[in-house]
């Protein structure tokens, strides 16, 4: 019995505690994140955001969670039930599920699979699922026309995001998150591949339906966009699955962009500081960005914003995988 | 007890029967049959690792990505024409599609 | 066990333990909320008006344009991501080789641009 | 032992979730065991080692194709119920036929060693540094070089048919062309008229 403990069981423990440890983590960004967004937004805006519950309200995240927790769920009658439920449902597990491949630092990576990239870029794309399942089961032309704009604007930004994913594996040869920080030790990708950075942030904001591509739920069009029917814990899951999105992203930029785990010199002052830290002050960084532009940047219309998408982004992205290769080619420095 | 070849060669020709039988068995609406054609080149794929990890030979792998770009090109033209179809007449029910019977 | 499984077994953990946390979350409002339904709120929500007729009502055609165009552009990036790895090892043919499939593509997507499919009106 | 029980958990959720398909009755239901059903081929490829190709299909077909079908089922709000059901008399004789194109198939590929030790399936064991999507790498784009093209005229035609056959041009929609606003040069947009004002005494 002991025998199957140690080299059955023990392993499976220190995997567990792992997984718990990162999603806990992910857990605290949520709720740290909405405190931060709302605090950046009410700064910008020269005003004060939370500040009544708790010391300077930090509670209010908390103070929002119980009363999501216990309002009451109302399902409308009509709606189709079982869809109605795994809309929420389907949101939150993916976006949750997509952090175990995150290399935090060194080795801080729950699963480190060879195929790291594609698995992050296959449950993104499976995040159009909650949204379409949320605005056709409940019912009512408002949910429903904002799902189906929302899905087609998440759908028409994956394509760029794909081809500026491409752009970065071209200068790094595996597919593995790791290997792609490695590959950054001496020069980060945000110097040479530039261009490829606006982009893919700019996508990651429409993927997540963040401000400037908010429309979807803009308040005055389509009412509360796909969320519209959701009362208490089901709206809260969406809330979670879209931050949780939205970290996801942050992170990607890091580690695509901003070397992950990486300090930014490698003389003594920085190299003492833990890799872990490094990674989450850059993630903050982004996530500071991500808020700061909502604050700043008017709503695109929605021709606006597809044009964006399928006429400016993807040419560009495209043109910029045949530059990149060509020129690794050229000098022969392909990895 | 180890999974050999023949078991998912089973499972493959198992799930090409259940998409055979879908494409003729069904009366609701065209959509099933498409959908059934998507799991017949589901087993198709399948079959085609299978042989392929056994022969250690990663061919298989590469058609079976050739048929993946197949089935979604037609399952792209094939809703596409299910849409144009459902606009001009109504509904795509499978027994009133009996337009070109003359 | 198979080295496969070995790097996907923290996956599965993982993603039971996310499943476990999203299915923890709902369940205080089943147990603990209060359960009143009347008709008024359980109508869809229409700005305080009745609703009139179904709501899935027929849809612009354009969503489909967007799916299938996405289906294909998928494929394209499909494609891509082998083609990144090797492109160094595989020599000037396989470099020539995916720009004739990328020149086919955005052949493709010049004969859409031009048809005005990306228009969104 | 562990894979084993996975195989066969994969092996009955896709031959449920496949018979689900077909005989459910709302057709939003058939398209989410068709997902279900695409997962699990996913999951059989990664135990047969083909974790590239387990990937892409979750990509292209969880990703794009089903959302496709997601997209048409909610649109041609077609109401399932009208549609009259009497698939009876046709179930029996259905899945008699069926039943013996199943036995065909069987009989047709089936000798003991198949069934054998040594032909058992573990994973890719070939001892090789590259990872799996660097081997398809190598080959695709130069041995199946032929291939790879006539697949991306696949794409080529897919994209112009879908184009020529869903696209409808409204023509009383007005749409902003920004590259003329753009393009505009204030000296012809701007009509300079002075105006001799005549103040009355």
């Amino acid at each position: 019995m002991t025998l199957f403990f140690i080299n059955y069981a023990l392993p499976l423990i220190f995997i567990f505690f792992q997984s718990a440890l990162v999603l806990v983590a992910v857990l605290l960004m949520a709720y740290f994140g909405i405190y931060a967004d709302r605090k950046i937004w009410a700064a910008v805006q020269l005003r004060k955001g939370p500040n009544v519950v708790g010391p300077f309200g930090l509670l209010q995240s908390a103070a929002d969670l119980l009363k999501l927790l216990f309002k009451e769920i109302i399902i409308p009658e009509k709606a189709n039930k079982m869809i109605f439920v795994l809309g929420p449902i389907v949101t939150c597990f993916v976006a949750l599920s997509s952090w175990a491949v995150i290399p935090f630092s060194e080795g801080w990576v729950v699963a480190d699979i060879n195929v790291g990239i594609l698995y992050i870029f296959a449950v993104s794309s499976l995040g159009v699922y909650g949204i379409i399942m949320g605005g056709w089961a409940s019912n009512s032309k408002y949910p429903f026309m904002g799902a189906m704009r929302s899905a087609a604007q998440m759908v028409s930004y994956e394509v760029s995001i794909g081809f500026v994913i491409i752009t970065v594996l071209l200068c790094v040869g595996s597919l593995n998150l790791s290997e792609i920080v490695y590959a950054q030790e001496g020069l980060w990708f945000i110097f040479p591949l530039f261009p490829m950075f606006i982009i893919f942030f700019i996508s990651a904001l429409a993927e997540t339906n963040r401000p400037p591509f908010d429309l979807p739920e803009a308040e005055a069009e389509l009412v509360a966009g796909y969320q519209t029917e959701y009362s208490s814990a089901l709206f809260m899951l969406y809330f979670l699955g879209e931050l949780a999105a939205t970290f996801l992203m942050c992170a990607m930029t890091t580690i695509l962009f901003l070397g992950g785990w990486l300090p930014p010199l490698d003389i003594l002052p920085f190299t003492i500081v833990p890799g872990v830290v490094w990674f989450f002050l850059k993630m903050a960084f982004i996530f500071f960005l991500f808020s700061m532009v909502k604050a700043l940047v008017p709503r695109y219309r929605y021709d606006q914003l597809m044009r964006l998408g399928w006429k400016v982004f993807l040419p560009i992205s495209l043109f910029y995988v045949i530059l990149t290769s060509s020129f690794l080619l050229f000098f022969d420095i392909a990895p | 007890m180890v999974i050999e070849l023949g078991h998912y060669l089973v499972l493959a020709s198992m799930l090409f029967t259940i998409g055979v039988i879908g494409v003729f068995l069904n009366r609701e609406n065209v959509i099933i049959i498409l959908m059934s054609l998507e799991l017949i080149l589901l087993s198709i794929s399948i079959n085609l690792v299978a042989f392929s990890s056994f022969l250690n030979d990663s061919s298989g792998q590469i058609f079976s990505l050739f048929i993946l770009t197949v089935a979604a090109g037609e399952a792209a033209i094939g809703l596409a024409i299910l849409v144009v179809y459902f606009r001009n007449v109504g509904n795509i029910e499978v027994d009133q599609i009996n337009k070109m019977s003359g | 066990m198979p080295s496969i499984l070995q790097d996907y077994l923290p996956i599965v953990i993982f993603m039971s333990l996310c499943m476990f946390i999203t299915l923890l979350l709902i369940l205080p409002p089943l147990l603990i909320a209060p359960k009143n339904p009347d008709p008024e709120k359980l109508s869809p929500y229409e700005c305080g008006f009745e609703p009139f007729d179904d709501a899935r009502s027929k849809f612009d055609i354009r969503f489909y344009l967007v799916a299938i165009l996405f289906i294909i552009f998928d494929l394209e990036v499909a494609f891509l991501f082998p083609w990144a790895l090797v492109f160094g090892d595989i020599g000037l043919f396989g470099f020539f080789s995916m720009m004739l499939f990328l020149g086919i593509l955005t052949i493709g997507f010049i004969y859409e641009w031009k048809k005005g499919a990306l228009e969104w009106d | 032992m562990f894979p084993v029980l996975l195989f066969y958990i994969f092996s009955l959720a896709i031959i449920a979730s496949a018979l689900m398909v077909i005989f459910s009755k709302q057709p939003i239901n058939s398209v989410l065991f068709l997902i279900f059903s695409f997962i699990n081929a996913a999951g059989i490829f990664l135990l047969a080692g083909a974790e590239f190709l387990a990937l892409i299909m979750v990509i292209v077909y969880v990703g794009a194709v089903a959302v496709l079908f997601l997209f048409v089922i909610m649109m041609l709000d077609f109401n399932p119920d009208t549609i009259k059901k009497e698939v009876g008399k046709h179930l029996y004789v259905g899945l008699f036929i069926g039943f013996i194109l199943f036995l065909e198939i069987i009989l047709m590929m089936y000798s003991p060693e198949l069934f054998s030790y040594e032909y058992q399936i573990v994973g890719n064991t070939v001892k090789t540094s590259l990872t799996n999507t660097e081997i398809l790498g190598n080959l695709i784009y130069t041995e199946y070089f032929l291939q790879f093209q006539i697949s991306g005229f696949i794409l080529l035609v897919a994209m112009i048919g879908a184009i020529v056959l869903t696209l409808r041009h409204r023509d009383y929609v007005r749409r902003q062309i920004v590259s003329d606003q753009v393009a505009r040069d204030p000296k012809l947009s701007i009509e300079l008229v002075d105006i001799k004002l005549k103040i009355r005494k």
